[in-house]
């Protein structure tokens, strides 16, 4: 049997076919369903371990080609890069499905909440592993859509207003990368993602269709990565349940956009041929223009997951800024920010939802002193928050470093003065919440029973324990970044194989 | 219908639109036939050189049933489809008789009489000559079928007599019986719609008296069924 | 096997017949065995092209241009094997359907299955004599169903399989008195008056196709579509001929501006009737135009009549779209949708046609785009046609906006919605994407950029009226006063099944695209010029 | 002036003529008889057609078969629109098409 071949499709299935036995369920059955899930996202950690072993140890790479078009195939590739976002939603899925399982017991609908949750995996293990452009296009159209029941979960107009929204900003997102892939397609005949770019041949005659390609293709990822102005839809879709927002909004959803961005400027377009073209510098400056926007934004929100939405929108457009920069330290950067930044953020909506949960707490204000009640989930919370801000030795300090020194590197010292300001801003948005919850007195509410005023009171394990397992793996990211099968190093891998002379 | 007002047509608009689209469409069609070569020969030859393998010796009879069978016999289907059609409009299964049955005055009975054998003959001479003169079961189910709506319009039992399942074997007749007749020859190794040459005349022949009989049954049923329901024969709320 | 396409014709015709001859219950067992044979014999005739190219059968054993030829390229057996497909769906789920419009001793008359024409409903039994009734016989609609329908579906075969442009017009008007007398199955009157203006619609259709063909003999002197292809005719007197056909056929396929007819006719007949009108019979229309105008008057085609017909396309996009959104009731959303869809294939026209470079390998690009477009909404269109007959017989209505929080109810039945859904509006993996961007991927390589942008926000305005229907759904608010009516589960298999279809042709679509290569006209074109 | 084309004229005219009264009239009666009138044209065509290919003095028979087949296909249509429209008048009282979109 060839493996190389197997591994991805089993790889793709292992939440497929889960979704689709889960969508003939019924609502009670609530074992059955639980099994499929957990059983579903560990074949799929299992495999994800055995490629990661596979691609980091023996240097191997899986591929499988199925027909689809005349001379277009569909390409499932896990090579480093993609070995990056398999590994992050693997291991992030299997720690969403407990957290889910949790979160939505008794709630209505859950059968086709898990279906649907289930499928948006699929999708995005699809985007991570497509190995040429029409295949990542359709696993990201197909991401578009099964977001959307999740987005409208619970139903309300409120939802259904959101979902609206998401819709049109991501098939509008859609529709503009459909266009440039086809254009692109037309010129060059099928793209795959090849390390350094494959299209350098057309830069003589259709140099200026290739810019506006470049413009079509990133207009359509950035919808995703929530580019300002792309990026209304994100916080709006904060709407929808914990988990939703914790795998997808800070997770898949945005991954895919930004991921996206990854592929094309490096193995589509090339660095190369990018910087021939011009187009970096745009990017950067839209990118650096988000953080900023993103965390001015976030400082004034009081809602949590509105500013945690707004928080995001700011820290993907670091992937964007690195992408955008020439030299290996910014890709080395750029590309495990994709990790850490999942890591944290989901930590950090993971305790969010915690605290709807078990406090009902929504508005910032009303985190007074629950860091007293709630020690675990604080403190998770705060290792989140610090890694945001990137306070070494956290995952977001490696991050940023790189980035920052990939700035040198390619000569834009400016983009420090961007990343200093983005620091002292996170530091501004996550530092008074982190104070009030170990240190602000308890709310009102609490008080009531003087007794239980000091009483821990933490949520389920099934809830707290996904927030501590993140929380701690974004603190061995940062730990451990030397370690030979850390992000870093992984990331280090993929710098590698693009690597040109700045 | 009753309607006896004006009847309200299109405005003024619509109606010098209309002529100049027919105007126009005029002018096409004229430029097209002027277009055409005023002399030609078609398939005239094709079908006289073969016409001695059809089994018939009128050629537009051996183009209906022999070389291209395959329309007549859609044809006939056709025809089924539209006197199914009033049965489902009727949402009956068989057809009523004449509603209020009177009697006859003593000329119509003659004429009656005198009409319904006269007409059966011309009927089956019209389908004989149908071989070698212009003729044939559609001009032969015709007359047959006028002299049946003849018998129930004068009072007398007919198409009302057919039971459920009669009604429905009449009306199938022609076309099951083609069909019949070619998947017979078609599974015992001929080309599908080929006749043996020794037997394609009375394959004809059979196939003619079955449409004749569907085609008269058929228009009948189309007659009568088209009629609305006793209910339903005033209109509701009148005119508008 | 080399007779399959025969038998393709003539079962469906036997089973029809004899459903008819046997009446009563019976009928609907004949009808189901006459699907499933001819299913069968479809996947077959699909088979025997893909191994052994180009099918052709001289009936009655008369060589053209005397007789009448039978021919099955790619194209044909891939039509065939769609409407055998769509055609089981609809068959299976019909069974159930018209067995609750049955009267029976256990069955509440209340639980009969309602067509929804929203007003007035006209008692179906009861205003005609019960001698005329037959006795022992009493009236069901299934029991004209299954003959009807098993016709319909033989003439679709033989239009698909005809190479002979006169019996094409007998097989169109076959065509045609099938799709009206199933209309008016239940006879209420809006499908009456629906039914009336689509017989007249389609009778003036025809009217001009059958002028059209009177002219080209007058010209050609032959009848046979081959023989004509070869002809290579260009004459005055041809293109007119041309013209009229390709009017009679715009009628009958409803393009914008001749689709009047259709929205009242798809909406106001039975669902599994509206099913096989809008996946299957406009496709017929559809299909004789295409072999038409890129086999015979391929010579005679110019670019700015190319480029009005894409335009009414485009405009038909725009407008049936909007018109769905605006609709209140969902059958009639479906019903403008397939409008819009009808659009979508006609934009074809202009890519496929003489636009620019005529060997370029968009304009085959373009036509297998189109083609498979027409298989994604066939399935795609019988799927949303059958669920929201699941809806009106469950709820009552299909009033679009009191539809609220009924997807927790029938979650399959919005999940083959959405998907569906998905299908129509492009979007992957679906046939539909498959189609739209081969139609792209022409557009984009013609430089014919005007057509990029309609088929993009198509599928944008598709997703509005998609979006409206799934959301009203998902709503947390129940709008529902009364308990529903409990659905038979095959019918919501089969409305899940035809979706799924849908789906999974966007998956796979070597094959499918390799069959429609066989015989293709711009093959043949190719070759000549190679010889 | 050949007879081939005083014919072929003519039955041009009547093609014309039937569509202007498909398009005005709105009496439902009117319109099935032009309907069936333009099939008149379309046969009259064809029957000149068949004359005009004659050889020794035998006309084509190709189009007379055409002919007689789409005479009964026509009669055939005819008759169930005039079921369908009797049947329609029984019901509402109308002799136009009327619908919930007022057209035509």
């Amino acid at each position: 049997m060839d493996w190389g071949f197997w591994l991805p499709q089993i790889m793709l299935f292992s939440s497929l076919i889960p979704a689709l036995v889960i969508f003939l369920l019924r609502d009670e059955q609530f074992w059955l369903r639980t099994s499929l899930n957990l059983g579903g996202s560990a074949v799929k950690l299992v495999l994800a371990g055995i490629m990661a072993w596979g691609v980091l140890a023996e240097g191997r790479t899986y591929e499988a080609s199925l027909p689809f078009l005349h001379n277009q195939e569909l390409v499932l590739r896990v090579e480093p890069l993609s070995l990056m976002l398999v590994g992050l939603s693997s291991v992030l899925w299997f720690i969403t499905t407990i957290y889910a399982i949790g979160y939505l017991e008794n709630s209505p609908n859950r059968t086709r909440f898990f279906g649907f949750f289930s499928l948006c995996v699929t999708a995005t293990i699809g985007i991570a592993m497509a190995g040429n452009l029409i295949t990542f296009l359709i696993f990201y159209e197909m991401l578009s859509v099964v977001t959307y029941p999740l987005v409208v979960h619970r139903g309300t107009p409120a939802a259904l207003a959101a979902g609206r929204t998401y819709l049109l900003y991501t098939l509008g997102g859609g529709v503009l990368l459909l266009l440039g892939v086809i254009w692109l397609q037309v010129l060059a005949g099928p793209v795959s993602f090849e390390s350094g770019g494959a299209i350098d041949f057309l830069v003589d005659d259709h140099r200026t269709e290739l810019i506006v390609i470049f413009g079509l293709l990133i207009a359509g990822l950035g919808v995703k990565a929530a580019i300002v102005p792309l990026h209304r839809w994100l916080p709006e879709a904060m709407i929808a349940p914990a988990p939703v927002s914790a795998l997808l909004h800070a997770v898949a959803v945005v991954k895919a956009g930004a991921y996206g961005i990854v592929r094309v400027v490096y193995d589509v377009y090339g660095l190369e041929l990018s910087d021939q073209l011009n187009v970096l510098l745009p990017l950067a400056l839209f990118a650096s223009f988000t953080i900023i926007y993103g965390s001015v934004r976030a400082l004034g929100e009081f809602d949590l997951k509105r500013r945690l939405a707004y928080s995001t929108v700011s820290q993907v457009s670091y992937i964007a800024l690195g992408t955008a920069l020439i030299g290996p330290a910014a890709t080395v950067g750029a590309t495990v920010h994709l990790i850490h930044q999942g890591i944290m953020k989901i930590t950090l909506f993971f305790c969010a939802g915690v605290f709807a949960e078990a406090r009902n707490i929504h508005d910032i204000r009303e985190m007074s002193g629950v860091g007293r009640s709630m020690p675990l989930t604080m403190s998770a919370f705060t290792l989140g928050a610090f890694g945001m801000i990137g306070v070494p030795p956290l995952a977001g300090f490696v991050s940023k470093w790189y980035l920052g020194l990939g700035s040198l590197e390619s000569n834009a010292p400016w983009v420090i003065v961007i990343l200093v300001a983005s620091s002292v801003m996170n530091a501004a948005y996550f530092l008074p919440i982190v104070y009030k919850g170990w240190f602000g007195e308890p709310h009102e509410e609490i008080e009531v029973v003087e007794a239980e005023r000091f009483q821990v009171a933490e949520a389920p394990w099934s809830l707290l324990g996904p927030a501590l397992a993140t929380a701690g793996i974004s603190l061995l990211a940062g730990l451990l970044a030397a370690w030979a099968y850390s992000p870093l190093s992984l990331a280090e891998i993929v710098a590698n194989q693009r690597m040109i002379s700045p | 219908m009753e309607n006896r007002d004006p009847i309200p047509d299109s405005g003024p608009i619509v109606r010098v639109l209309s002529i100049i689209l027919g105007v126009a469409l005029f002018g096409i069609l004229a430029t097209a036939v002027l277009d055409l070569d005023v002399e030609a020969t078609g398939l005239t030859d094709t079908v006289m050189e073969r016409i001695g393998e059809s089994g018939v010796d009128h050629p537009p009879t051996a183009v209906l049933l022999n070389f291209r069978a395959y329309d007549t016999w859609l044809e006939v289907a056709v025809l089924l489809l539209a006197a199914w059609g009033a049965l489902v409009l009727r949402q009956a299964t068989r057809l009523p008789e004449q509603p209020a049955a009177r009697s006859p005055g003593p000329v119509l009975d003659w004429l009656v009489r005198m009409l319904i054998p006269l007409a059966i003959v011309t009927g089956v001479y019209l389908l004989w000559r149908g071989t070698d003169a212009p003729g044939g079961a559609f001009q032969a189910g015709a007359v047959i079928g006028a002299a049946l709506l003849l018998l129930r319009l004068s009072g007398y039992r007919s198409i009302g007599l057919f039971s459920a399942a009669w009604l429905r074997g009449s009306l199938l007749a022609g076309f099951a019986g083609f069909m019949a007749i070619a998947t017979l020859l078609f599974i015992t190794g001929w080309t599908f719609l080929e006749y043996p040459p020794a037997w394609a005349g009375l394959i004809i022949v059979i196939v003619e008296l079955l449409i004749t009989w569907s085609v008269a049954v058929s228009f009948v049923a189309l007659f009568v069924a088209a009629r609305p329901d006793d209910s339903a024969t005033e209109p509701v709320g009148g005119e508008r | 096997m080399s007779l399959v396409g025969i038998w393709v014709i003539l079962i469906p015709l036997i089973c029809g017949l004899a459903a008819f001859a046997v009446g009563g219950r019976s009928s609907r067992v004949i009808g189901l065995i006459g699907a499933g044979l001819t299913f069968l014999l479809s996947g077959l005739l699909v088979l025997h092209v893909w191994q052994s190219g180009v099918w052709i059968y001289q009936l009655g054993g008369w060589d053209v241009p005397l007789g009448i030829s039978l021919r099955a390229d790619g194209l044909s057996a891939f039509l065939i094997g769609m409407t055998g497909a769509v055609g089981l769906g609809i068959s299976l789920y019909a069974v159930r359907y018209f067995e609750a419009l049955t009267p029976g001793p256990s069955q509440d008359p209340s639980a009969a299955l309602r067509t929804g024409s929203g007003r007035g409903e006209e008692s179906g039994a009861g205003d005609s004599p019960e001698a005329e009734r037959g006795g022992t016989e009493v009236w069901l609609p299934g029991a004209s169903y299954w003959p009807l329908w098993m016709l319909l579906w033989a003439s679709l075969n033989v239009l698909f399989l005809s190479n002979d442009i006169f019996n094409l017009y007998v097989g169109l008007e076959l065509l045609t008195l099938a799709s009206v007398a199933l209309i008016i199955l239940q006879r209420e009157q809006a499908a009456i008056v629906a039914g009336l203006r689509y017989l007249l619609a389609a009778f003036l259709g025809s009217m001009a196709y059958l002028l059209g063909v009177a002219l080209i003999y007058a010209d050609a002197g032959v009848l046979d579509l081959g023989l004509l292809a070869d002809a290579e005719l260009t004459g005055t007197a041809t293109q007119v001929a041309g013209g009229l056909m390709a009017v009679g056929l715009l009628l009958k396929a409803a393009l914008f501006p001749l689709h009047f007819w259709l929205p009242a006719a798809h909406s106001s007949a039975p669902a599994p009737v509206s099913a096989a009108l809008s996946a299957l019979v406009v496709k017929g229309a559809f299909y004789l135009l295409i072999r038409l105008w890129f086999e015979v008057f391929e010579s005679a085609g110019t670019v700015s009549v190319e480029q009005m017909i894409g335009g009414l396309g485009a405009v038909a996009i725009v407008v049936g779209s909007f018109q769905a959104i605006r609709q209140e009731r969902l059958k009639l959303m479906i019903a403008y949708s397939t409008v819009a869809q009808v659009g979508y294939l006609f934009i074809m026209i202009p890519l496929a046609g003489s636009f620019g470079d005529p060997e370029a390998s968009w304009r085959f690009e373009a036509w297998t785009g189109g083609l498979y477009h027409a298989l994604s909404h066939g399935f795609a269109k019988a799927s949303m046609f059958l669920a929201a007959g699941v809806l009106l017989s469950a709820l009552g209505h299909d009033r679009v906006w009191h539809l609220a929080g009924s997807a927790s109810r029938f979650p399959v039945i919005y999940l083959s919605f959405g998907i569906a859904g998905m299908s129509l509006m492009g979007l992957p993996p679906s046939a539909g994407f498959v189609g739209k961007w081969l139609m792209l991927r022409s557009a984009v390589e013609s430089g014919q950029w005007w057509w990029v942008v309609i088929l993009l926000v198509g599928g944008l305005l598709t997703a509005g009226y998609v979006a409206i229907v799934l959301s009203q759904a998902l709503q947390h608010d129940v709008d529902e006063h009364t308990e529903p009516h409990p659905v038979p589960k095959l019918m919501t298999v089969m409305v899940f099944a035809l979706a799924a279809m849908s789906l999974l042709l966007g998956l796979r679509a070597a094959e499918p695209l390799e069959l429609l290569e066989i015989g293709a006209p711009f093959q043949t074109l190719m070759s000549v010029v190679e010889d | 002036m050949s007879e081939f084309l005083i014919y072929g004229l003519a039955a041009a005219a009547l093609f014309a003529i039937c569509l202007h009264g498909i398009i005005t009239r709105t009496h439902i009666l009117r319109k099935i008889l032009a309907l069936n009138m333009m099939g008149s044209a379309v046969f009259l065509l064809l029957i000149t057609i068949a004359e005009r290919n004659q050889v020794d003095g035998v006309a084509d028979p190709v189009p007379h078969a055409m002919v007689l087949t789409g005479i009964v296909v026509a009669v055939s249509a005819t008759a169930f629109a005039l079921a369908l429209a009797r049947r329609y008048h029984a019901q509402t009282g109308h002799t136009e098409l009327h619908d919930e979109d007022g057209s035509t």
